[in-house]
């Protein structure tokens, strides 16, 4: 079994237009930017982007906003934290030209999850009596209202591991693992950028994080290290 | 609509004292997660104690803010801040991470509010003025909310232009029902209880109508009513 | 925060009869056997048990059963393979001293996972068409169908791991770690059985397994070494 | 019912040699399951090939059974036998094992049988006579019968007493409705289509009219008809 690709180009050579595609990580932390560099290269168009953010946290939506790739965005905190401040994803979607859909971030992953694991849907407390109960299902449990939530299974995952080896058995590092798991879990065709190509056997079976069964292709790239510090302003993340 | 009497930016205690207040409210042993804003800075009170704190996007023990040298691109927290391990920290994945918050294992969230109703609703991610209509920033904010065993709320008495912040119905699209427990503003303590919202500590030097003249719903006065003391 | 405690009769004094408790492990890989003793001799009545198996796979039920402590078992493999060996448990609920619950594998899991991350119910293809489905919800999604599970939270789980600390930080070795995890997640009290106890920071944090929130008591044990291979007969395993 | 003309315990291929056929249907590549009884003999016929095998109990990659010496009490099959690692093993746990199963990334799942239909349905847990009504050991088969991309039976062509194991419809309470998509026998393989069985292989020796006075429902004799093949 031999999972690992030459070059992101080509682990992602076959995204084709119309793709949902599901980005991993957050800010600095297990973010697939060289992934998401490439399929800006690439060109798919009118994709459907699952990701946590499109503001500072994963910033390198924009890549695609700006090319004008992207469809739509499913995600679960689409703007700046300010009102004031109006993102390029923010701008195109007053626009009319992407749409959004957003979910509560446990009820958004919990979608991915269920989407790997063959579950159709589940009863989540989350968004009882919100906004986010409009058209869906409410029912009761033993007392308790829980909304009916359905999977989400996304035609490629991009995910970024600390170390991965040729079976597609992926380690994180810290809080970079974050939503790659489940995203991995999640796709038809999993693929992930690794700062570590090993070989089989290097990696401690009890220490894999996502099972090589859930990725498809692996690719080594260089560690992305940028300083998006100058982006958040202190005022703005204690307000 | 009241007609606040007192404006909120220039009288009570400051965010740090708030939060202090919120610190002395958790107890040793308990598990916690800090909302976005105004939460986090009750981290800088808990230092040392026998208090867990869990950063959403997959940690539990999480330690103070990193200082330069110890900046990790991988080690961050759900404000976009780098941070530190604290001994018996570990790591998960966001889906574990909300399975902690979903399934009722986190003792305390703590919450900033953009309204909190008398019945306890809060209302925390969408300002329908924003333009922004039916969407916003939720992210785990309604988890958070129906969770955790305790929520406390940690908020300015009212807004920057002096509108009651607690009301008897919130305006604001919703982020759960009947969820919060407590609430800590710059001006008073008041838990919500069955009867609606119960004034228990008011800041040195004010009176109840003070509080009373800045707050829409009608509030029952504490028989045991304290100085708020930090 | 010291979830330690100095033995494992003072770490189970507390169950109560009538109480739900969930038995991690399967065979000789991860099973709470030092826990089961102590509880077959705290004598606490009326017991429903969730386990993989009471047959050769869980043998140490059969302490609980032996002292008639147990009303009823939930399980996925409750018998001998073999339908001429008959099992104490088999006896025992044949003469109708004990009920029993069965639920394919995978939906005997997620109804423990469900409990464990505030899931009411979920939708699954298992077992629809079969003995399984009767009195439960039968629905269609995107053609297919799924039965409605709803999920479990026993009052406690007894666990088993290699190494844990005293923020109940746990982690279990090879395939020992199967049914633990979720058990650990899904119960009010969960109370694990440690091979090795070490200090806070001991734990390299990636590679904890269970986080210690959803471990209430940690208890230091001798390793169980116990050959049950007397057993197995290669005809029934292969037959 | 037909009266069985050749008792399938005195013909037609071992158990080893069936294991041998079905190991010939799994490409390199594929992610397996073995189910527990006689689908566990396909493990000896693939070692070295690009195959993993998961353990339903937590693990991929997984080795051949171990030998006295490498026996490790942590590290068990389904069947409770001690077994090895192989590189690129890993281990997990059973609740993200079967997300693994019913979410359909197993390529191919080797099970055992009761009885087959004509349709592809699946008995392979609870025969009646046992007295165990309407429980027994599903374990984790109605998972694997459901989740797999490919099911594949390894199955004798009639039971100990002589009766057809491939029926117009099961007796037996069902693990999955239209599941199986392969049935390899000690007499021959059967394709289920969506037409019904259709019979591709026999063993030396034997005719299709064998074949099919041990079998239940009329089978579509394929245009390629092979003797089976080892």
């Amino acid at each position: 079994m031999n999972r690992a690709y030459p070059s992101v180009d080509e682990a992602i050579a076959d995204v084709f237009d119309n793709a949902t595609i599901a980005l991993g990580g957050f800010f600095t932390a297990g973010s697939p930017i060289r992934l998401t560099e490439a399929l800006a290269n690439q060109g798919a168009k009118n994709l459907t982007i699952i990701v946590q953010s499109v503001g500072i946290g994963n910033w390198e939506v924009n890549m695609l906003l700006e090319n004008r790739q992207v469809r739509k965005v499913i995600c679960n905190y689409p703007f700046f934290r300010s009102a004031s401040r109006v993102s390029l994803f923010e701008q195109q979607l007053r626009a009319g030209e992407v749409e959004c859909e957003v979910y509560p971030l446990g009820t958004f992953i919990e979608k991915l999850r269920a989407g790997g694991a063959g579950i159709a849907g589940f009863y989540t407390p989350t968004g009882v009596g919100t906004l986010v109960a409009e058209g869906k299902e409410c029912r009761a449990f033993n007392g308790k209202e829980y909304l009916l939530e359905l999977a989400i299974s996304p035609d490629f995952a991009f995910v970024h591991a600390y170390k991965g080896d040729p079976y597609g058995n992926l380690v994180y590092r810290e809080t970079s693992r974050n939503y790659n798991p489940e995203m991995a879990m999640s796709a038809n065709i999993t693929i992930a950028e690794v700062e570590n190509l090993v070989g089989p056997g290097e990696i401690n079976p009890d220490q894999v994080h996502t099972p090589g069964i859930f990725v498809q292709r692996v690719v080594k790239v260089d560690r992305p290290d940028i300083d998006v510090t100058i982006e958040v302003s202190p005022e703005e993340m204690n307000t | 609509m009241v007609t606040p009497a007192l404006p909120g930016s220039v009288i009570g205690i400051s965010r740090e004292l708030m939060a202090l207040r919120v610190a002395a409210e958790i107890e040793d042993g308990s598990y916690v997660n800090l909302g976005i804003g105004i939460p986090t800075l009750v981290s800088n009170w808990i230092e040392g104690r026998d208090i867990v704190l869990q950063s959403e996007i997959g940690m539990l023990n999480t330690g103070p803010l990193a200082e330069a040298d110890q900046i990790d691109q991988d080690l961050i927290n759900a404000s976009c801040q780098p941070v530190t391990e604290l001994p018996g920290c570990c790591y998960f994945s966001i889906g574990e991470s909300f399975a902690m918050i979903r399934g009722g294992h986190m003792d305390i969230a703590v919450l900033g509010a953009m309204q909190v109703s008398e019945k306890g609703d809060l209302a925390s991610w969408n300002v329908p003025a924003s333009g922004r209509g039916k969407t916003g920033n939720i992210g785990g904010s309604m988890d958070l909310a129906v969770g955790a065993r305790k929520v406390i709320v940690i908020t300015e008495h009212v807004t920057r232009t002096g509108e009651p912040k607690i009301v008897r119905e919130c305006i604001y699209p919703l982020t759960a029902r009947k969820c919060v427990n407590l609430i800590v503003t710059n001006l008073a303590v008041i838990e919500v209880v069955s009867e609606g919202l119960l004034l228990k500590e008011i800041v040195a030097g004010l009176t109840t109508e003070d509080i009373q003249a800045v707050t829409e719903p009608r509030l029952i006065i504490s028989p045991d009513l304290k100085e708020l003391a930090l």
